[in-house]
């Protein structure tokens, strides 16, 4: 192996050596605790950013000098193989970041800490294990894994409502990897159980495009009828639109850096796996079900937006929005288009920034006031003249909140108009049907800023301090990243450039 | 000098800059940076000067610079995807960045007298060096996407300042009316970006007119509308939300609650002006999907109503809006009847005059300041006698006022003159143009009447609060409050835009140089387009080198001679309605609020529901807000989230779980019900069946457990043997 | 002569019978004797097909130690029936009926 | 083929060992009736007795498959490895049961006895090749589970248990033996190899009378592995016995079953035709609606031991569907079932059983708050639960996995789904014990106590093999690939 290729295997394994440091701190020191954590995120995060550095851009696929093999269940032919590509880069990227920013986010916890550091660096772990694997068994089991941690940290640290979110994440989730398991057992047949019958890339292709199989003696696409089953596990992640309803309970009850992550990464996990496993798999039936996943983020867009504008939550609001802005996502997914699926990855990434400045935002508001009714059930006003009391605060806020509603200038911008230039061909009238989500996406963002933020301020308001040290510091690199991105793009669309296209070139031939 | 991206920029990044440096030092130095965002605009109006006297000069008249680099690109094999940012500078562009630069730096200057008491004024600044600095990208942008990603953060600025003072709840509501409003148009502008691209391929304005000059569009359907209808009513679109065009104007009135000399610049002057350049820019796609008699209706329409409604404004600043308003429907209307360069120039005029007007009502409003309630007054009804209080903005409005109102050898005269000529021939030709002609000429004698009605109100007569009257103080000349006044207000003569000051030359002043803007302003040519070699980023198309060589001034237009004697007398026809009816709003505006020998209240009580229909914005809110968004839109979106989380989520998803408590439950109904029934009965047929004589039989759950066996087993080989 | 068919009638009479006993019968006893009866009518199935049809001695062998493990089977049955008397006097099936799903 | 018994005896170590640690325990039973220190030297003698049955059939694993005692018996990888999950199986029972409270002490050694006979029984019946040692086998298993059953003396529960037991263990094997005799009057032999090959060549009245043979014949099996509809004696007697009884219950009887099953169906059915079809149908049907009754039935429940019950059935189901596929690749996935099984019962049925001695019953509500009380405990028990449930990295999930290998590579992609979306369900109720165990607040914060450090160790050692098993399950799945059926 080269120098570099372990380079994966570091950002992979820091963070669960976190786990283990974390275990081996006494209970008592917690300081150390969180300090602890925090460096090992940011070397995570650092050791990311070299491999940004070191990823050659022209290379389409999977870069060989990074990609780990080691042989796991040789009589399966299951490899631990790791291996990124321009896809996978950003998501990683942006893992680490989030990851250091939810650690800095996370000092105000005071419930067993020690539990919590070791459960949120195993998350980041896992989250790696996702993003890197080109095993199929492997991507199910850190698929799987990731469930364990993110329960009990919703279930432990969130709301008061956490135990049904948790369950119900937990369960929605696993239904739907079930069925991704027997996809993935058939394809391992299908594949003939050659010696990489699991390894996805060796997959990709449309090797299946021609089997058939007859349930009750319906004969029906081997490819079609598992493809559906891929959809299914992957689309409850993302959420599309039948599978969505997890999302606000889980976003609402848990704490501020779980949703972080939660909307912020975890979402992107379904996306993703379209793009590595579904699609390259199935390429045939994938074009062939574009119009109906183009239908399914159609509605995401409209559906989510109307439903956060009823909200009175605001934490809900911004999860109902990510379920709108995960339909644009979807969009640029039917689209198979080189504009379409950039524009997909693109907004994969810059949702990931705003919603999490979003819901970083909410989060240090509600250490403030504990509440987060935008209007009380009794009609009374939960926040207001927050503009008036907290400027900086509010200065954030409007970033965020016109990055994520695609302010030109700021990151949501572009991506969306790719998704929007790549659909356009091929869905005239969805586009103009989604345009109207771009509408709503305004039209409700902005009456929440205006319910919190004008007017007088309300006397429970009064209290309130404005971002301290800390928080600004771990806001700045979001907003950084919003605005850089925003204005200059190129350096996330060159890594993912070559990668994207050649997934297009190929579904192209479908 | 050599034009490249890299020497024009500054125009842009002064103000730029200005805005980033400021947005960190605001807090500390204020003072500082305000004199950087003032110095900034300067500096860039001298940059724009020397270009604009550039194209004026030294180019000959379709010299265009255009330059592009590529903003990222993500073609890949066979798919290609290129998208580039540059700039286009073309006379236009040139005419454009001298009036932006020039009436922005005045209400900058305007800005540190007005704001200077103000507790935000360092961030005024910030926010408006940022919107200099985005408007002038705009006219420069090269393409439709750099056209909407700055006419989107214009967008924003002036969602910010309208919201400036946000401790008022209803700055709130205003702002987000006004981005809301724009955006609806905003929203279909980018669906018409997406639509030329999927013919064009790119969207810059040179591929646009070279596509169009080969008919690319031709054929070509979207949703069943030909494709360049469809386009360019979606990009029309834009303009109306931007420049508040019948049925979104409801947002411009609103915006007034932003500070004035945001008003002025933005709310006046450049950014509703900027729909207008927008529909210039694309007018070859409007010409080509058949929209002109669909835009002059609009112009007309809000021409005619926002006067209408200006009738019956107190409010000074409400009664500039509507002027507004009613201007830029002129604009369109000119787009409308192809008056081309008329709607340019009158959107030229206007933003000096505007600009003027908006300054002098801030200026005026800044000096009454209550001192019951501590607010600036801004009701006309308490105002009254301020000649003597404040003579030089009086004189500024005044000479704005005569421009406004269409007093020959003013600008405002001029330019709108031509627009309506215009419309008027084209009437002649075609009987649909009837309606925005006679329109607009009924909006000119509106506008004259309650422009000076302003003026008489504001200005002339006794003070109708004699306590404010008294606080106000004798206005004092000072630089940063009437310079810029009076500056605007020379600029208001009709001389310095055209030679022929009385429209189309009835009194010519000799040589065509005056002309200059005829010659200047002219449709896109597309033939010119068509063999356009693509200019690289940094290199410089060399200009060409005979140094006065503009397309001769041409009386006829390039028409055939009779046809030019026809024009001519129409447009004679058209100055000579125009003079009078604009004489004769003057004349009855002073009779009313002058002389007071005609009673207004009389035509109120005559006219009583079109009055309150007046007050009522034609009731346009109400259907907006209270109809579609409070009776529509938010009953949907209860209905539906009621639906995700109360019925959805709660019976079909975790319904689930409900089910095998049902099944459970029956599993046990079964156990314990059945097996005291069915069982009971069941084994005594059996039994009776097997001629065993048996009496009552009690069964336990035990001897239920073997009927099952018995029954599954005789189930299974009833289905095995068939 | 009697035939095979005639022993497989008596035997599945028997064992219908049992079931019968087993389904029917509310004392506990008799549901022992009932499977006895189906026990039997297996070692009678057995022999009679050893008889019959196949002569070797595995269907003896089968019938023999049916006939054991009954025994035993009904010896450990009896014991716990006797326990269960012992605790709730009575042999009634029907108050075997304390646990329940 | 048959060899003489002595050469035979050679191959029969492990059975023989058991019966002797059985009669062993009753010599060491009778002379030290009471004293405390003559159970210590019961349990040890058991243990060791135990552990040298694992070491040989651990030895007889790699060994050629013969055919003993005139084919009556089959010593194959396959037997020895069942065996070998058996006796583990009784191992951790014997264990528990010197620690459980559930049982009185006297009764202890009893249980121990019996157990080790149940265990001979099951051997019996894993190895059986025809009929009669299939009968035999079985009846030692019920005979002495009857016992077993209503081991509490004066408990009316425990002796009902037994009473249903028996009387449902009288009637299927019964029923069973109904069905024997008619296939012995249709194919004229008892032993399994010659029916294989009688059966290869039937014609269609003898299928006719075949088929329901056979079915007869499966309840007798059937309800050794308490599979719907033969399960409803589960609960019942589940509940009624001492928990150290029913966890015995829940692992040994249906290996045992399975075993026999594996060997029955791969004998009779590997060819096919009418009988596979059959066959395999019934099994189909048998098995979905083992594992949805079993879930369904689980989730109401109060008591997590009549939990655990429940939820044992719906594993059996998804064992059976592992035996449905009549296929090595079956039996493999069976045989890792079981392993991973049989580690994650015990550890369940330990902390229950720690619970319930330490609270006098284990409703659910006990399990409250655990994790501050016993963290080791409920941190075990998490894994457990995630374990059955299916969840990666440990071996519930590799186990399912391969179960779904067997089932997909014969392309039966409904009952497939149908086992997925059941363990889903099934993780419905086991995140129920995990939810109270870790995210709720202590009821009550005692100290760490009554919780020995010896139990500790023990939850420990049978916890880390359900991890280790689940990410490093190469070497157990090519053992398992070892351990085939020996068809002749």
């Amino acid at each position: 192996m080269q120098a570099s290729s372990n380079l994966l295997n570091w950002i992979l394994w820091t963070p669960f050596l976190g786990v283990l440091g974390v275990l081996f701190i006494p209970k008592s020191k917690e300081g150390l605790i969180r300090w602890w954590a925090l460096i090992n995120t940011a070397i995570t995060f650092v050791l990311t950013l070299v491999l940004y550095s070191k990823f050659d851009i022209t290379v389409p696929g999977m870069q060989e000098a990074f990609n780990v093999k080691v042989p796991w269940i040789s009589s399966f032919n299951i490899f631990y193989s790791l291996g990124v590509d321009g896809i996978s880069l950003p998501m990683i990227v942006l893992t680490g970041l989030l990851f250091m920013l939810c650690i800095m986010s996370s000092w105000t916890i005071t419930k067993q800490i020690k539990g919590y550091f070791a459960l949120f660096l195993f998350l980041q772990s896992t989250v790696f294990g996702v993003f890197f694997a080109l095993d199929f068994f492997l991507f199910y089991v850190y698929w799987e894994v990731m469930l364990i941690p993110m329960f009990f940290l919703i279930g432990i640290w969130g709301g008061e409502n956490r135990e049904y979110a948790a369950v119900k994440f937990f369960l929605y989730t696993f239904f739907g990897s079930i069925l991704m398991l027997v996809g993935m057992v058939a394809l391992y047949y299908a594949s003939g159980k050659g010696v990489d019958s699991f390894n996805i890339l060796a997959l990709h292709g449309g090797r299946f495009s021609n089997l058939t199989i007859d349930l009750f003696g319906t004969t029906m696409s081997f490819s079609k009828l598992f493809f559906v089953f891929l959809f299914i596990g992957f689309a409850i992640k993302v959420p599309v639109f039948p599978f969505h309803t997890w999302l606000p309970h889980a976003h609402v009850q848990a704490p501020t850096a779980v949703s972080v992550i939660l909307a912020g990464v975890l979402l992107k996990m379904g996306t993703y796996g379209f793009l590595r496993i579904a699609y390259p798999i199935f390429p045939g039936a994938s074009v062939h079900f574009a119009d109906a996943i183009a239908w399914l983020g159609l509605i995401n867009v409209i559906y989510g937006a109307f439903c956060a504008m009823a909200q009175t939550d605001v934490k809900k609001l911004v999860a109902y929005s990510s379920v709108s802005h995960m339909g644009f996502v979807m969009l640029g997914l039917a689209a198979m288009t080189v504009t379409g699926m950039n524009g997909a990855v693109l907004q994969m990434f810059n949702h990931g920034t705003s919603t999490a400045m979003m819901f970083l935002l909410i989060g240090i508001l509600y250490e403030r006031s504990h509440h987060r009714w935008i209007v009380r059930p009794d009609g009374s006003k939960g926040f207001g003249g927050l503009y008036t009391q907290l400027p900086k605060f509010s200065i954030v806020f409007i970033i965020a909140m016109f990055a994520s509603m695609g302010l030109p200038g700021l990151s949501g911008f572009i991506s969306e108009a790719l998704i929007f230039l790549g659909i356009y061909e091929k869905f005239t009238t969805i586009t103009v049907l989604a345009l109207i989500g771009l509408l709503l996406g305004a039209a409700y963002l902005l009456w929440m800023f205006k319910r919190m933020f004008f007017g007088d301020v309300i006397e429970e308001c009064k209290s309130y301090t404005d971002m301290n040290a800390r928080e600004i510091a771990y806001m700045i690199p979001l907003c950084v990243a919003v605005v850089v991105f925003g204005i200059y793009p190129a350096p996330v669309l060159n890594v993912m450039r070559a990668s994207v296209g050649k997934l297009v070139s190929m579904l192209a031939t479908y | 000098m050599e034009y490249t991206i890299s020497t024009i920029a500054p125009i842009v990044l002064l103000p730029f800059f200005a805005f980033v440096i400021n947005a960190f030092i605001v807090k500390r130095f204020t003072t500082l940076a305000v004199i950087i965002s003032c110095a900034s605009i300067v500096g860039s109006f001298f940059y724009a000067a020397r270009v604009f006297f550039d194209f004026l000069n030294v180019f000959s008249a379709d010299y265009y610079i255009h330059k592009t680099f590529t903003w990222f690109d993500l073609s890949y094999g066979s798919f290609p995807f290129k998208m580039d940012m540059g700039i286009y500078i073309d006379n236009m562009t040139a005419t454009m960045l001298f009036m932006v630069t020039g009436v922005a730096s005045l209400i900058h200057i305007f800005s540190t007298y007005y704001m200077h008491d103000d507790k935000r004024y360092g961030r005024f600044f910030v926010y408006l060096s940022l919107f200099t600095s985005a408007m002038l990208a705009l006219v420069l942008s090269e393409n439709l996407i750099s056209v909407f990603i700055f006419w989107e953060l214009m967008g924003f600025c002036s969602y910010s300042l309208i919201g400036f003072y946000y401790e008022k709840e209803g700055a709130g509501n205003a702002s987000m009316k006004a981005f809301m409003t724009t955006r609806v148009g905003d929203v279909f502008f980018l669906l018409g970006i997406l639509a030329i691209w999927s013919v064009v391929g790119s969207v810059s304005f040179v591929d646009i007119y070279q596509a169009i000059g080969m008919g690319k569009f031709n054929g070509l359907y979207a949703l069943g509308i030909p494709l360049a209808t469809f386009a360019g009513f979606s990009v029309f679109m834009g303009t109306i939300g931007k420049s508040a065009q019948f049925p979104l104007q409801v947002w411009l009135p609103d915006a007034m609650f932003g500070p004035t000399p945001c008003s002025a610049l933005i709310h006046a002057a450049t950014m509703v002006a900027a729909g207008v350049y927008l529909s210039l820019r694309c007018y070859p796609l409007m010409e080509a999907g058949h929209l002109t008699t669909f835009i002059a209706y609009i112009g007309g329409i809000t021409a005619f109503g926002a006067a209408t409604i200006a009738l019956v404004q107190t409010d000074i600043k409400a009664v500039l809006a509507y002027s507004t308003i009613s201007q830029l429907g002129y604009m369109v209307l000119g787009v409308g009847v192809g008056s081309y360069n008329a709607a340019f120039m009158h959107l030229i005029t206007h933003a000096v005059f505007k600009a003027c007007l908006f300054l002098s009502a801030g200026s005026v409003i800044h000096s009454l300041h209550d001192h019951h309630t501590h607010a600036h007054v801004q009701e006309m009804p308490r105002m009254g006698g301020l000649k003597s209080k404040m003579p030089y903005t009086f004189l500024a409005m005044l000479f704005c006022t005569l421009a406004i109102a269409g007093i020959p050898f003013f600008s405002g005269f001029v330019s709108k003159d031509r627009i309506l000529g215009d419309a008027l021939l084209m009437a002649l030709d075609n009987k649909v143009y009837w309606v925005p002609a006679v329109l607009g000429f009924g909006g000119a004698l509106l506008t004259a009447f309650y422009m000076f009605r302003m003026m008489f109100l504001t200005f002339f007569g006794e003070p109708r609060d004699k306590e404010l009257f008294d606080h106000t103080k004798k206005e004092t000349l000072s630089w940063n409050r009437n310079l810029p006044l009076l500056i605007l207000s020379l600029f208001t003569l009709g001389a310095f835009y055209s030679g022929s000051l009385t429209g189309q030359g009835f009194i010519k002043v000799a040589g065509e140089k005056y002309e200059w803007f005829q010659t200047l302003i002219e449709k896109p040519n597309l033939l010119k387009f068509n063999n356009k070699e693509s200019q690289a980023f940094g290199f410089a198309s060399n200009p060409s080198s005979e140094t006065f060589q503009k397309s001769k001034y041409d009386s006829n237009h390039g028409l055939s001679a009779e046809k030019a004697h026809h024009v001519h007398h129409v447009h004679h026809i058209g100055a000579l309605i125009s003079i009078v009816i604009a004489f004769s709003g003057v004349f009855i505006a002073a009779m009313m609020y002058f002389w007071r020998s005609w009673n207004p209240g009389f035509w109120v009580s005559l006219f009583s529901r079109w009055y309150r229909a007046l007050q009522n914005k034609y009731y346009f809110d109400d259907l907006y807000i209270k109809g579609f968004i409070q009776k529509g839109l938010l009953p949907l979106n209860n209905f539906l989230a009621f639906v995700d989380m109360g019925i959805y989520d709660r019976y079909a998803v975790d319904g689930w779980e409900k089910v095998n408590r049902v099944m459970f439950t029956m599993a046990k109904w079964f156990d314990n019900i059945i097996v005291d029934t069915v069982a009971v009965d069941g084994t005594g047929a059996s039994v009776r069946f097997f001629n065993v004589i048996l009496r009552t039989i009690q069964s336990g759950k035990i001897q239920f457990y073997f009927i099952m066996i018995i029954l599954v087993l005789t189930g299974y080989i009833w289905t095995l043997n068939i | 002569m009697i035939s095979l068919s005639s022993y497989l009638f008596i035997s599945f009479t028997l064992f219908v019978a049992g079931i019968a006993v087993m389904i029917a019968r509310k004392n506990i006893i008799a549901m022992m004797l009932g499977i006895e009866l189906i026990l039997n009518s297996a070692a009678l199935n057995f022999a009679a097909y050893t008889r019959f049809i196949n002569n070797n001695l595995e269907g003896h062998l089968m019938s023999l130690f049916i006939i054991v493990i009954a025994a035993a089977e009904a010896a450990v049955g009896l014991a716990i029936v006797i326990r269960f008397f012992q605790i709730k006097e009575t042999i009634h099936i029907d108050d075997a009926a304390q646990l329940q799903s | 083929m048959g060899q003489n018994y002595l050469a035979s005896l050679s191959h029969f170590i492990p059975e023989l060992l058991a019966c002797l640690t059985m009669f062993g325990l009753i010599l060491i039973e009778a002379t030290y009736k009471e004293e405390q220190k003559g159970r210590g030297f019961l349990f040890l003698a058991a243990g060791l007795g135990l552990a040298s049955v694992t070491v040989f059939s651990f030895f007889a694993l790699g060994k050629e498959p013969v055919a003993i005692f005139t084919n009556s018996l089959i010593i194959d990888s396959f037997s020895s490895s069942m065996k070998m999950i058996m006796v583990l199986g009784t191992l951790g029972a014997v264990y528990l049961t010197s620690q459980s409270s559930d049982i009185e002490g006297n009764l202890k050694p009893e249980f121990i006895i019996m157990a080790t006979g149940v265990l001979v029984g099951g051997m019996l019946l894993s190895s059986a090749n025809n009929m009669l040692v299939l009968f035999i086998g079985i009846e030692t298993l019920s005979i002495l589970s009857y016992v077993l059953a209503s081991l509490k003396k004066g408990d009316e529960r425990s002796s009902e248990a037994g009473l249903k037991y028996s009387l449902y263990g009288g009637i299927s094997s019964g029923i069973m033996l109904f069905g024997m005799s008619h296939i012995y009057g249709v194919v004229g032999t008892i032993n399994f190899t010659e029916i294989a090959i009688v059966l290869k060549s039937v014609d269609q009245t003898q299928i006719a009378i075949l088929l329901p043979a056979f079915l007869f014949f499966f309840v007798g099996i059937g309800y050794k592995i308490a599979c719907v509809p033969f399960h409803m004696w589960a609960p019942d007697v589940y509940e009624g016995s001492p928990l150290p009884v029913t966890t015995f219950f829940s692992i040994v009887p249906k290996v045992a079953g399975l075993a026999a099953l594996i060997r029955v169906s791969q004998t009779f059915f590997a060819t096919p035709g009418a009988l596979n079809i059959g066959w395999v149908g019934v099994l189909s049907i048998v098995a979905a609606l083992t594992m949805t009754v079993g879930n369904v039935s689980a989730i109401g429940q109060r008591s997590v031991k009549r939990m655990l019950a429940y939820s044992s059935i719906s594993h059996a189901g998804m064992m059976l569907m592992g035996v449905l596929v009549i296929s090595e690749l079956g039996t493999r996935s069976v045989i890792f079932y079981s392993v991973a099984y049989l580690f994650m019962t015990l550890v369940a049925f330990y902390v229950v059983s720690f619970v319930s001695d330490k609270y006098g019953n284990d409703h659910f509500e006990r399990f409250t708050g655990l994790v501050f009380r016993y963290p080791l405990m409920a941190i075990a028990m998490c894994i457990v639960m995630f374990s059955l449930a299916g969840i990666p990295p440990f071996s519930g999930f590799v186990a399912k996995f391969h179960i779904f290998t067997a089932l997909l590579v014969k392309k039966y992609y409904v009952l497939a789904v149908i086992a997925g979306l059941n363990s889903v369900v099934s993780l419905y109720y086991y995140l129920k014990i995990v939810r109270l165990m870790m995210l709720k607040d202590a009821e009550s914060t005692e100290s760490i106590s009554g919780f020995s450090i010896m139990n500790q160790s023990a939850v420990l050692a049978l916890t880390i093999p359900v991890v280790i098993l689940g990410i490093f399950w190469e070497k157990l799945i090519i053992m398992a690939d070892g351990a085939k059926v020996f068809l002749q």
